[in-house]
């Protein structure tokens, strides 16, 4: 069977796909459906949703329409944990397959700063990493990169690891390959599905440690972010709410998407591997 | 326990290692701030171009970078962790005063997380693809998609603002004169939102770790061999489904403390509750780099010691741990 | 009389375990000829496996010597070992695990073609073809992914890649013991039809006395890393000196047609 | 003889994938009380898809149609006497070899006649009770659920992998002392002390360490030992053993088929061999089953199958067979152009 | 109480260490002489206001006891985290990140004072839950803005709580626009003229402050009723003339409507800091000029500004505290050396403005003073060395039963010895 209609098949990918192509025609839309600045002064301050259907879910402190921002909001949070995620892959995968290769003092040194980045709370990292070189989109990418890049290294050392010790590794050696073909096209192809794997969960990490950021007052202040659309909202929680129940809703909704899709994906590549 | 002395050692040096890597780390990575602790002393006080040097002098910030770093190491030795630029008290007492609040928070939190998750996790996995497994699972998957701080925020606009069940913020009624249990109550009272909020997202995590570990424990073969010799499917699922996806979840129990003292800082600043989390944005905002340097390695610490109480866990737990390395 | 094809001399490789330190092959010493069969028997753990991966230099031994056709084969490094490897090839038991999961029947044998320079690219596919039907197969097997061809298709693909460098020695580890026994014998059938054909000698490791009986020209039964017994097949598969010989004919099911 | 059990047009399908793939098709044997029969065939043939079937371990998702009649005596009231396993019941059957392709009269009372009426059948206070898909699930709920055939009671099962049957994280004592635990209303001390007594039984070193051993410390034999001995705990009746040797050494391997033999002896137990090694059934079995490709080919006396198969197949089998007296291939190549 | 000597000793040395850079003026004394227990004297360098004394004294210094800071560092003392003053209540008890709490001091001079036996000071990091904490009855007061100004229409309805505006008059907020002279495109008034019409103070009063406020017209307060002069050029809000005013510079608009771009700066101190930093973002898009918002906390804001000038515009909010020599000329007098906070580091020099600042500091005459600096504000809103916005002042909330609250000028800081609870 196809793979994309085995992944459509469950009910639960079915809905992370249908929230993330929602979310991906927000992010798309939002210039042409609310085109220059989102961050403008459209209204009257603290008009509450559904009372005027120019601006229908009403206005922040400042008279900026929620709507726009919320669209303009999932650029950034996608845009965010994508590049981040991506990031956190590609550092993760490089620095686990090396120290899996090299093994010896080379592993061991990898190792240990890999440790030590899993030892320092990778929230804590972030805030003093943003703090200290300022916020800006790119600078909120790296520090939430720096802290999830583990994972991904662990995951590919260990695979790499294992996989080295399988018969038809051995079996490349044996026809004289060389070890550079061997490691990139007999070990990497295979150790590197289960990094992807974690896709789906540093993504979605990703997008809430940027509305974390943003929450504290740590994002890119010159772009609408759903996590500095709570912040903001946070100080008006008492007479208007919904300033930080919609942009939390949000991003609910978007990590749930992320997260059913990526188990989706899981279970279809699952179902493949247990079939071969 | 030879095999867990063997590890505790094992463990105890390496992170010595890791230790060292952090603090040289943060130290550069502080360093490397605009603006240093005069500035942002001066923020709050005043004064001239001829006092910042003054004071750069006087807390040693006009020496050169490798010399700050080795001078910070030697103090470090002595257990030492310099004074503090904003509350001109010496580090480590700020951090102790601090670190029992967030202790409690955590240590609740995840009681509340594991305890809950892992019990749900196996009612929810006794019975795989039951439609209390799906509800499990969906619903575990969209708590989990909450952030910390929204949850925290809900929470506060539903029991706080809108029913006045239970105070809003803070970690005890203000210098109020109760002792003993009335404290504790107190105290209690005061965390219960905090420990929600920060509690419930693991909570979800563990639920859906329990239910794919039961799942993938149903597919082995020990288990039908447990079918086969005829014992109660109560038996099964606790003694052999549980047990063996128990494992898993004590390992993540060690992973997720980092992030667990990560998600505090946000917590404790929605919740005022007068934590590490709190102390580190303070430091952040103040730029007290000592400061800040020493939550950080405090954390590490304490990361290191959870882990290391984890490892020992399981190793208890699992009878293979370093069965083949026993005596090395 | 020239000197034979493979030659180990106190071959010894050492693990550790729980700090203690084992020998899996202890001061091990053998040789076979051009064309011949030698097969190591004996129980598992035994050391026979280790000796399959010593030889083919899979693994580094810790003392011993390898003069394979005519050098010392523990000297080779580097590319000088891997143009070698063309003439020492090897099959492994489970023929799923010894392919990349990803591959093709094609690809699989392709490899080998390429690395060692045996024909031009635009020639390859005939080779493949013609390697297939060598082995048994039919040439429009070659597309398939390895994963979706059955067991004994895929031992004889295995087949197909060692024999196509031309080796002098194939080591057979276990090579047909996950095998149904009708499978089995076709293989083992294959095996011989190539020996006879293209005079390739086997390290065939087996825990099969009967196979072993059957197939090889002298045997050499393992035990602790060591060998308790060698000569030739038939007659130590019949009358085993050692310890070890007799208690694995013993333990040898019987069918008793009479 | 007397019959256990007795399968009729026995079919396992099999979902995967969309498709329906049937493990076995129409499958009719009776097993006699206290007989060995082995079940031998390839992979697929279906040998151990019947296995789980008699021991009503299939996976939910099975289809199972035909059916399978059990002929068990109401076990003896508990604490009565001496345990079972120690105390062989009396087989009568055993060492008869009378294959059986006529359905007995219970067989056809159990099924065609509501289950009340059972109590005043001929052979009264047996029952008979179809499984599919789990045993106890499935037991009339009109008849005392105490003769209904229980696996661990009253059929053990060897699996083939003794590394993964058993529970990496529990100590092998506990794990037979429970399933005395759960059967035989054992206290945990006397059930403990009962594990003690059968891994003396299968002949395990130094039973008291190897109480509080955990299977990692156990070799593959003394794993496959234990197995057996939480298998036979309960006392069952029928004891199937599904490629319980195929993972282990040559010489390993005899020593369990021999302890298989001698226990299945002492206790009276039928044994259910299922193996894709012709030879070692032929030593263990007094019948054997060929089965292939999900259908029975032929089953008879072991000696008959031997020597006179009548199945083609069989003499494939049999000829593909290489023992150690086979003769060397390199000379039947020779030989045969 | 304290001896004389104490006193001056005491204020010697702690000038040493927190003195304030608006302070200078005060500074320059020769000497403090104590003839009696009771009675001080300043002796002062050079002609200096008594004025400015009055006003500066209170904001800026206190007086510390001799006793306890005569021997080892000051910055070093243990009394820095538990105070030692002469006020009618006594430092108790700190909780880092909690409370603070003072005791009555029973051997204060006041008769019957203070009527409160203890005060509490609770953190309350969260500005949210301010307002729930004074409903819920957990406190009693919020100074200081504690609560947000979006809660104040909302709280002031509930019964039992009132808002004050009072008590902070002589402490009075300023939002200022600070300007890089250094810019070549901000060095030119024209621009800077367009900046000022192209901000809606009106909009910022009601919007940002929620009312809470007022428009700015020049570097006095309006609520000043000595020093603030009305007849000063004002900027209404006209984007159009600003356009024009853009255009007429030089600064013509490109294919993308932008003029040229700038870097904005806004101190992270109040929301409402960060908040007209998005409006003037937008306010200035109408315009043509591209604004990046630089968000920093305060230490980088700080070196940012006024250490390393890596700004175009910055947002502050300095304090005007009664005396425009205080805290307020600085902000335009040129000379000022790199690295102090709160002063002109935008690079702005006139020698008009230099000159009348440093006349007006050493007259004495309080009329003649009066009018150097009613002078002086219409030169600065001439010129636009930097852009007076609005001015606020916090804004307490109180349950009724307190009372004698905000009954001066510096009510929040101030001893409290007559406030009380009605029962």
């Amino acid at each position: 069977m196809n793979p994309l209609r085995r992944f459509l098949r469950t009910p639960e990918a079915l809905a992370g796909a249908v929230i993330l192509a929602a979310l991906l025609t927000m992010a798309l839309a939002a210039p042409l459906l609310f085109p220059g600045d989102p961050q403008a002064i459209a209204g009257p301050a603290l008009l509450p949703p559904f009372q005027d259907w120019s601006l229908p879910l009403g206005t922040d402190r400042l008279g900026r329409d929620v709507l726009a921002e919320l669209f303009h909001g999932a650029r950034t949070s996608l845009a965010v944990g994508l590049a981040a995620a991506a990031a956190a892959l590609v550092i993760g995968a490089v620095i686990g397959t090396l120290a899996g290769f090299a093994g010896g003092l080379v592993d061991e040194v990898l190792m240990r700063i890999t440790d030590a980045f899993q030892t320092v709370p990778s929230f804590l990292l972030a805030l003093a990493f943003v703090s200290v070189v300022g916020p800006s989109l790119g600078v909120v990418v790296v520090a939430i990169a720096l802290g999830a890049w583990t994972g991904p290294a662990r995951v590919a050392r260990a695979e790499v690891l294992s996989i080295r010790e399988r018969d038809f590794v051995a079996g490349a050696r044996v026809i004289g390959m060389h070890p550079l073909e061997i490691a990139f096209r007999e070990i990497l192809p295979n150790a590197l599905p289960p990094v992807l794997a974690l896709s789906s969960v540093i993504v979605a990490a990703a997008i809430l440690t940027e509305a974390a950021l943003s929450f504290l007052g740590l994002g890119d202040p010159n772009r609408v972010t759903w996590g500095g659309m709570i912040a903001e909202g946070r100080t008006v929680l008492r007479t208007a709410p919904f300033l930080s129940i919609v942009p939390g809703l949000a991003l609910v909704l978007t990590v749930l998407g992320v997260y059913l899709a990526g188990e989706g994906v899981v279970e279809t590549t699952a179902v493949r591997r247990s079939l071969s | 326990m030879t095999r867990a002395l063997a590890l505790i050692r094992r463990r105890l040096v390496g992170s010595v290692f890791v230790l060292l890597i952090v603090v040289i780390g943060t130290f550069l990575l502080l360093e490397a701030a605009p603006g240093d602790a005069v500035d942002a002393y001066i923020v709050s006080t005043g004064g001239d171009a001829g006092m910042i040097e003054l004071l750069r002098h006087s807390w040693g910030l006009d020496q050169s970078e490798l010399t700050r770093l080795a001078n910070y190491l030697w103090a470090l030795l002595h257990l030492d962790l310099g004074q503090s630029v904003t509350f001109s008290r010496p580090i480590r007492d700020v951090i102790l005063e601090r670190l029992p609040t967030t202790l409690i928070l955590m240590g609740s939190a995840t009681a509340l997380s594991f305890g809950l998750g892992s019990a749900l996790g196996i009612y929810a996995g006794a019975r795989p693809g039951s439609f209390r497994d799906r509800f499990l699972s969906i619903g575990s998957l969209a708590l989990y998609a909450v952030p910390g701080f929204w949850l925290g925020l809900v929470l506060i606009v539903i029991f706080a603002v809108g029913l006045r069940w239970l105070p809003i913020g803070g970690i005890e009624s203000i210098a109020s004169a109760r002792t003993g249990l009335d404290r504790a109550a107190d105290i209690a009272s005061h965390l219960v939102l905090p420990v929600s909020a920060l509690g419930f997202i693991y909570l979800a995590l563990y639920l859906r770790m329990m239910r794919a570990g039961m799942a993938e424990a149903w597919r082995q073969d020990f288990v039908l061999a447990a079918r086969a010799r005829g014992l109660s499917r109560r038996r099964i699922v606790l003694a052999h489904v549980a047990r063996n996806a128990l494992l898993p979840l004590v390992t993540m129990l060690g992973l997720q403390s980092a992030q667990m003292l990560g998600g505090s800082v946000v917590i404790e600043s929605v919740f005022a509750v007068p934590g590490l989390g709190r102390l580190a944005q303070e430091a952040v905002a103040a730029r007290d780099t000592p400061l800040l340097l020493g939550i950080i390695l405090v954390s590490a610490v304490l990361v290191i010691f959870i882990n290391l109480l984890v490892d020992i866990a399981y190793a208890l737990l699992d009878p293979r741990v370093g069965a083949s390395e026993a005596g090395a | 009389m020239s000197s034979p094809l493979l030659s180990v001399s106190g071959l010894t490789k050492w693990y550790r375990r729980g700090g203690k330190t084992i020998a899996a092959v202890d001061n091990v010493s053998f040789h076979i000829e051009t064309g011949e069969t030698l097969a190591l028997a004996g129980p598992s753990g035994s050391g026979k496996s280790t000796i399959a991966r010593l030889v083919l230099r899979l693994v580094e031994p810790d003392a011993g010597r390898i003069q394979f056709d005519g050098e010392d084969f523990l000297a080779l490094g580097g590319a000088a070992l891997r143009s070698r490897r063309a003439r020492l090839q090897m099959v492994f038991q489970d023929p799923l695990a010894a392919f990349n999961p990803r591959a093709t029947v094609a690809r699989v044998l392709d490899d080998p073609l390429r690395i060692h320079g045996i024909a031009s690219r635009l020639k390859r596919p005939r080779r493949i073809a013609a390697l297939l039907e060598r082995v048994g197969l039919t040439p429009d097997l070659a597309p398939r992914a390895i994963h979706e061809i059955s067991g004994g298709q895929r031992q004889r693909v295995a087949i197909a890649r060692a024999i196509a460098t031309k080796p002098s020695l194939i080591v057979l580890d276990e090579a047909v013991s996950a095998l149904d026994v009708s499978v089995r014998g076709q293989i083992l059938h294959l095996l011989l039809d190539l020996q006879r054909e293209e005079r390739i000698a086997y390290l065939f490791i087996s825990h099969d006395l009967g196979v072993v009986r059957a197939i090889a020209h002298r045997v050499a039964i393992f035990d602790a890393g060591r060998i308790a017994e060698t000569g030739d097949a038939r007659t130590v598969v019949d009358a085993p000196q050692s310890a070890i010989g007799q208690a694995l004919v013993a333990a040898t099911p019987r069918l008793n047609r009479a | 003889m007397t019959a256990l059990l007795s399968i009729r047009d026995l079919t396992v399908t099999y979902r995967r994938d969309g498709g329906e793939v049937a493990a076995l098709k129409d499958i009719s044997l009776d097993i006699a009380a206290g007989e060995r029969l082995a079940i031998i065939g390839e992979s697929g043939s279906g040998k151990s898809t019947l296995a789980l079937a008699v021991a009503g371990l299939l996976p939910a998702s099975a289809r199972v149609d035909g059916r399978i009649d059990w002929f068990l005596r109401p076990p003896p009231p508990l604490g009565a006497k001496a345990p079972p396993s120690v105390l062989p019941d009396i087989s009568p059957s055993r060492g008869e070899i009378a294959p059986s392709s006529r359905p007995s009269p219970i067989s056809r009372i159990a099924g065609g006649e509501p289950a009340a009426k059972l109590p005043i059948s001929p052979l009264e206070g047996e029952m008979s009770g179809r499984t599919e898909g789990g045993a106890k699930d499935r037991r009339p709920s009109a008849i005392a659920t105490d003769y209904g055939p229980l696996g661990g009671r009253d059929i053990g099962f060897v699996f083939q992998d003794p590394s993964a049957s058993l529970d990496p994280v529990m100590p092998v004592g506990k794990q037979i002392a429970e399933v005395l635990y759960t059967h035989l209303g054992l206290g945990w001390p006397q059930a403990f002390a009962k594990a003690r007594t059968l891994l003396e039984r299968v002949r395990l070193p130094d039973p008291d360490t190897a109480l509080h051993a955990f299977p990692h410390q156990l070799s593959g034999g003394q794993k496959q030992r234990v197995a057996i001995a939480a298998a036979i705990a309960a006392g069952p009746k029928l004891l199937i053993a599904d490629e319980a040797t195929s993972a282990l050494d040559t010489i390993v391997q005899a020593e369990i088929v021999a302890l298989i033999r001698q226990l299945v002896s002492e206790d009276g137990m039928t044994l259910l061999f299922i193996s894709h090694d012709i030879a070692l059934a032929a030593e263990l079995a007094e019948r054997i089953a060929v089965f292939r490709h999900g259908r029975l080919v032929e089953i008879g006396a072991a000696r008959q199958i031997i020597s006179a198969p009548r199945h083609a197949y069989t003499r494939s089998l049999l000829d593909a067979h290489l023992g150690l007296d086979a003769e060397p291939l390199s000379r039947q190549a020779e030989a045969s152009p | 109480m304290l001896a004389g000597s104490r006193v001056s000793e005491g204020y010697w040395r702690t000038g040493r260490v927190a003195e304030r850079t608006e302070f200078d003026h005060v500074r320059f004394h020769e000497a403090v002489e104590t003839p009696d227990d009771l009675t001080a004297v300043f002796k002062f360098a050079k002609p200096t206001p008594f004025q400015l004394i009055r006003n500066a004294l209170p904001a800026l210094s206190s007086v510390v006891p001799k006793h306890i800071y005569e021997s080892g560092k000051i910055e070093d003392n243990p009394a820095n985290n538990a105070p030692v003053g002469t006020g009618p209540f006594k430092f108790a008890e700190y909780k880092a990140g909690q409370y603070y709490r003072l005791q009555k001091n029973t051997d204060y001079w006041g008769k019957d004072e203070p009527y409160l036996d203890e005060i509490i000071y609770q953190v309350l990091p969260d500005r949210s839950s301010a307002a729930s904490a004074l409903e819920a009855e957990e406190i009693h007061l919020a100074a200081f803005s504690a609560v947000p100004l979006a809660d104040l229409d909302r709280i002031s309805k509930v019964p039992g709580l009132k808002v004050i505006t009072k008590g902070y008059e002589g402490l009075t907020y300023q939002l200022v626009v600070e300007i890089n002279h250094r810019r070549e495109e901000l060095a030119d008034l024209k621009v800077r003229q367009a900046i000022a019409h192209a901000i809606d103070k009106d909009f910022v009063v009601k919007t940002v402050f929620l009312g809470y406020a007022a428009t700015a017209t020049g570097p006095v307060p309006k609520n000043d009723p000595q020093f603030y002069a009305a007849d000063v050029p004002t900027y209404a809000f006209d984007i159009a003339k600003a356009n024009a005013l853009l255009d007429e510079a030089g600064y013509i608009r490109g294919a993308d409507g932008k003029r040229f771009s700038l870097k904005l700066l806004p101190a992270p101190y109040f929301n409402e800091t960060r908040q007209f930093g998005d409006y003037l973002r937008q306010a200035l898009a109408a315009i043509g000029i591209d604004a990046e918002l630089v968000n920093n906390d305060s230490a980088a804001h700080i070196k940012a500004v006024y250490t390393d000038h890596a700004f175009d515009l910055a947002v502050g909010p300095p304090v005007f505290r009664g005396d425009p020599a205080i805290s307020t000329t600085i902000l335009v007098q040129s000379g000022i050396p790199d690295g102090v906070p709160f002063s002109n580091q935008g690079g702005y020099k006139n020698d008009d403005l230099d000159a009348l600042i440093a006349k007006a500091s050493e007259t004495l005459d309080t009329s003649a003073r009066t009018e150097l600096y009613k002078e002086f504000q219409q030169k600065v809103a001439a010129d636009l060395p930097l852009i007076n916005v609005a001015e606020w002042s916090f804004i307490s909330v109180a349950r009724d039963t307190v009372q004698n609250i905000a009954n001066n000028p510096r009510w929040a800081v101030s001893n409290w010895a007559d406030t009380y609870l009605e029962s």
